[in-house]
């Protein structure tokens, strides 16, 4: 075990992953000798060499094309997109390309690419630093999608994604890169996808959360706690395939679910939550089922922090929550 | 003849040999199969015993002379429009039809329209729709191959049209810049649809896109099949042996309606197909074969003859092989099958008839 | 008042759009000499002439840079996309661009573009023409998302998009380009954005759906009516702004909402109806939220007829509603 | 001095007349606010009384000899370090500090990040951080210019790293395709972040780029303010004529960081910058003012000293203005308010501190 931040994390996973399988390549802009903007490829390019952790030309398209040629291949390439908000580019080779390859090939052509990049808001990035364009993929039928949420989840399910046979974007919360630390485990530590984590447990209301909102939903249930309100936060980690067990039986157990995420409320991720719930969780609702998101504009900067869910607006809810049905 | 450049220095070669009289003749029976095949297909589709079908003759030469200058270990990488490269890499003619119809014995399981196979023990990618994609996909492997020290190249085939796809651009600058061993295959048949090659960029040609990347550039005679032949061992030598990336342009000219659902009339004047006609690269290698005294007429008639019964053989078989089994739509979406597409293809089966349950 | 197909209608609506206003341009690939590939500009390069009917060369990229270009200088251009399969090219300019301009400008820069491109299965198009991926616009803020199921209204709210100030999305369900035909009126017809269509009424079941899921709906509402059941069917018209009245009206009196479209229902837009629904008419359901939508697979070619929702799996979700509760 | 080349045939051109003595002195001064307001930025990131800087130190004479040469008529696509382009334009400090702090006065209602201001009354776009982005809405308006006919052209910056990205090979292809009066404005500052111009693209230069599109192809002394401003006014002369676009390359280099997160010591060597750092292009002008007698050392520290008093100045105007109205938030996002966004902002209302509800 070794304390990390969640980025030391992910440079972590990284450096396991290359050092056991020479077939893991990354790739991306200013990841080999800068060592990444938010320092996640730190060391790796002296590590392991130019051939390993290559520095590409400014192109997504470039990076994500090239990243499916060198899966078809056999290799493992794990591509950094620099920042979520500058995705789109590649939007075409991930949505047409990736998601489609084994499908549409008949199961000739698995496509295993790992496409990391740093997801959110809360550092002052404005439109194009702050996305959180999780559902964009989560829709997408052929991607799985990860987002962890704590040093050791973001070393686990690295690996695991690594390690797993089909494509995944792997969205790291930049907000909570260097705020966040814990214990990770040394060596190849797996957290296997699919699997919610219960982070906090709690009877009278569900927070389904995932990422930089788990510490946000863990404030509110601190100051919830005290007016005895006790409130159980799931963390999703793998929003695609879904732990619908996990969201179910919590939600089952409260009755009140509150869904938690920064991206806009309008077909986000959470609304499929909703959707889930009221076709299969009707009857035990107490409650209607509230989402705590980002607003339906586009992202702000000098009115971020008003933006961004705050305990402040989940505890609202839960009282909104409380006091129904 | 090839012209090749490299940054601004266009430099002139003189052609070396081309394909020998046998490989010449081995060439014309494959190109001939190939014409025959994309009129029976067009057949087929007028008769709705096929979905759609985009044609490719015309280019003929271009795709038999630049597969046939290929190594098996060879990737490539084509459009939809790749016949010719599927027969000189061997993929056989039962498995192609077996696709355009999409029934049990096609491999990709019916999930594409005709046109977009692809067979991985071929090292033949499946092809996609949205023309580009596949470029940078090629450097990609390129790249991998050139990591794992395989002396390989791949090849990745798309049209005029497509040069001004992002993928083009990305692709080709990649490609310079890693030195991947490349080549980009370009069919200039002068059409994207309904835009002429004049309207599609301002450039003098296709090929002079390279000094762009700092990449070789060469412009073939797309009708010429040892031009092609040529110019792409060409390219392949200087890949294999760390000089680079080389785009071709192969110009060429598609003779039918860029697909089944084209109606060419409404964009283009039939005296320019015309011209283009009298250089059909399939009379032009006949005449060479004939002038060479390597085929006679009867021999001819004899290579069609043989060349259309085999596609009946095919479409017939095709035709006969069961429908696919409706479950199969749930596989490979990953590599297994999560419990959600698990009810959904339970759904599925509930509303089939009784005869379609297992 | 002239019957025609619903290709048609679009037809008439650009050439009335463009005989009033001659800063309405058109551009995209083979929409001049050849007429558009589904022939909905035919007429109007030689009505118009090439200034007006600009053949491009093949890029969306550029299609959609170059009209929100033409936009900012104060022209309407309503660029096409041939398939909506091949809009994801275009992707970073729509959502970082143009859904972002009015905003990131502080309202300086309005972004008037109307995007036309036909959507949707049921042609054998395979995976790459047959997309319906309305979702992706409708979760990004700033975007208008409007998708027409009959002619007159294709013509009326494309006339209204275009005398729209926002960006609009206009989806066209090439499905029934010409299955369906009808009454258009003539000349400056609007059908305003923001209005749902009651194009049933009924009170045991609420079918929302929108496109060329109407006439599924519409079999599976003829059906269930031999049974005794009473379908009301709305038809949504407009996806973003959401006429959230219409829909919460109709499922608080029939209390059995089945939303149906054709996109994968992992995130689909019917998850945020149900979203809505589970939250604001939560005491109102009687029964589950049910979605009959497109599998979460790729795009099938061979079984497209058993991939797209039928009246048939309608019709089994509506007897389990009216089963539930 | 410029070298123009439309497709294979280089051109040389003499040098006619640069800028004027008077002018010189003028866009000298522009120059000279230009670093010092820089300099101040940076300082103010550092001090936390701006969120974010990206600094334009090398840039001065490409930018303001540029935007020197256009008319006031014409569309500035900026990326997001051409603070030499506002200045020259018009753009007053005190609104580029509001837009850096985001209170009240910023035009833009605090929506971006420093760097990425816009102001519709000048015709300088709204810049955004995907890179490239602009390059096909600069074509378009160019376009949309020359259908309403008016003589004007739209000029669209970017970096050498923006070369690789979809939209410049998208824009410059529809620029020569449409003849669309453009001028593309790279400034080659030798870096994008940490990545070295020669890693970006294997091509000679990047003005031999226009020969992938068939358009002009220049390529100049980004440090020499003359220079740049003669190769812009030809450019735009030509645009005017119908002659079609051309795409600059001025050779510059990035003196500071990227950004303020960028530590460019950890991929650049001091040695490179200290040896560009000797054609700083603000020395080199005033050197020339000095020669020619048209400035002394004296004047040159009082110009110093006014810049920096007025932007002292503005900045405290800027840090005194009063904070956003949060409920702006979500104003703009659609021409009028829709009730799902009015819903929004009650709710955010009821959050907010009894002193900021109206
Ligand atoms: C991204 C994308 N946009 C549009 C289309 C529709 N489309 C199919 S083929 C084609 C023209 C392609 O022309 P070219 O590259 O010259 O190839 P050719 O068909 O002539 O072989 C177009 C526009 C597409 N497939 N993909
Ligand atoms: C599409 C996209 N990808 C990545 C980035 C992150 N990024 C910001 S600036 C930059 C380098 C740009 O280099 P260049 O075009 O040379 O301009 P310069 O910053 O040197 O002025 C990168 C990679 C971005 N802004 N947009
Ligand atoms: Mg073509
Ligand atoms: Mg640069």
């Amino acid at each position: 075990m070794t304390e990390l931040t969640l980025v030391q994390a992910v440079n972590r996973g990284l450096f396991e992953a290359m050092k056991k399988d020479p077939d893991v390549i990354l790739l991306g802009e200013d990841i080999g000798v800068n060592g990444g903007v938010f320092r996640a490829t730190e060391g790796l390019h002296k590590e392991f060499g130019a051939e390993r952790v290559i520095d590409t030309p400014l192109s997504e398209t470039g990076i994500i094309g090239a990243a499916i040629g060198m899966a078809l291949y056999g290799l493992k390439p794990v591509p950094e997109i620099q920042f979520q908000d500058f995705i789109y580019p590649a939007f075409d080779q991930i949505v047409s390309e990736l998601a489609k390859y084994r499908y549409r090939s008949g199961g000739q052509y698995p496509c295993h690419v790992v496409i990391r990049s740093p997801y959110g808001g809360g550092v002052k990035g404005g439109l194009y630093h702050s996305q959180s364009a999780e559902a964009y993929f989560a829709h997408t039928a052929g991607l799985k999608v990860v987002i962890p949420s704590s040093p050791a989840d973001a070393k686990g399910l690295l690996l695991s994604s690594i390690h797993d046979e089909d494509p995944v974007l792997f969205f790291e919360p930049k907000r909570i890169y260097r705020s966040v630390t814990g214990e990770v485990p040394d060596g190849d530590h797996r957290v296997p996808l699919g699997q919610a984590a219960t982070v906090r447990e709690g009877t009278d209301v569900s927070i389904l959360a995932y990422g930089a909102m788990i510490p946000v939903a863990a404030l509110a249930a601190e100051k919830l706690q005290e007016q005895n309100i006790s409130v159980e936060i799931i963390d999703l980690r793998t929003l695609v395939p879904l732990d619908e067990k996990a969201v179910l039986a919590s939600v089952e157990k409260t009755g009140r679910p509150i869904i938690l995420h920064e991206a806009p409320r309008f077909c986000g991720y959470g609304a499929e939550l909703a959707a889930i719930l009221a076709e299969k969780a009707l009857y035990s609702l107490k409650s209607p089922v509230l989402r705590v998101t980002g607003y339906d504009t586009p992202f702000p900067y000098a009115l971020e922090h008003l933006y961004l869910p705050s305990p402040e607006r989940v505890i609202a809810a839960v009282h909104t929550s409380m006091k129904s049905g | 003849m090839a012209t090749a450049v490299r940054d601004a220095r266009p430099k002139v070669e003189n052609p070396p040999g081309g394909l020998t009289p046998d490989e010449l003749l081995r060439a014309y029976r494959t190109m001939v199969i190939c014409r025959a095949l994309d009129e029976r297909c067009l057949t087929l589709q007028r008769q709705g015993r096929i979905g759609f079908y985009a044609p490719m003759q015309g280019q003929e030469a271009a795709q038999v002379g630049c597969t046939w200058a290929l190594q098996s270990e060879d990737w490539l990488f084509p459009a939809y429009r790749e016949l010719g490269v599927a027969l000189v890499r061997g993929v056989p003619i039962p498995l192609i039809l077996d696709q355009f119809i999409g029934n049990q014995g096609d491999e990709l399981k019916g999930r594409q329209m005709p046109n977009h196979y692809g067979y991985r023990r071929f090292r033949f990618v499946t092809a996609s729709s949205p023309v580009g994609t596949q470029i940078t996909q090629a450097v990609g492997t390129a790249m991998a191959a050139q990591y794992r020290k395989e002396p390989i190249v791949t090849v990745t085939f798309f049209g005029d049209g497509t040069t001004s796809s992002n993928d083009f651009h990305a692709g080709l600058n990649f490609a310079g810049v890693f030195s991947a061993p490349t080549i980009f295959f370009c069919q200039n048949n002068q059409w994207a649809i309904s835009l002429p090659r004049e309207r599609q960029t301002r450039s003098e040609t296709l090929a002079v896109k390279a000094k762009a990347y700092g990449v070789w550039g060469v412009v073939v005679d797309g009708m010429d099949v040892h031009a092609v032949y040529r110019a792409v061992r060409e390219a392949r030598q200087r890949a294999v042996e760390g000089q680079g990336p080389t785009l071709i342009e192969a110009q060429v000219y598609r003779f039918g309606p860029h697909s089944t659902s084209d109606d060419p009339k409404r964009y283009r004047s039939e005296s320019d197909l015309a011209l283009w006609k009298e250089r059909d690269p399939i009379a032009r290698t006949k005449h060479e074969l004939i002038a060479a005294g390597r085929l006679t007429e009867a021999q001819d008639l004899q290579l069609w003859e043989t060349a259309r019964q085999q596609i009946t053989q095919a479409v017939d078989k095709a035709e006969k092989t069961p429908a696919l089994d409706p479950r199969t739509m749930f596989d490979d979406v990953f590599a297994s099958l999560p419990p959600q597409l698990q009810r959904d293809r339970d759904e599925l089966a509930s509303f089939l008839p009784p005869e379609a349950k297992p």
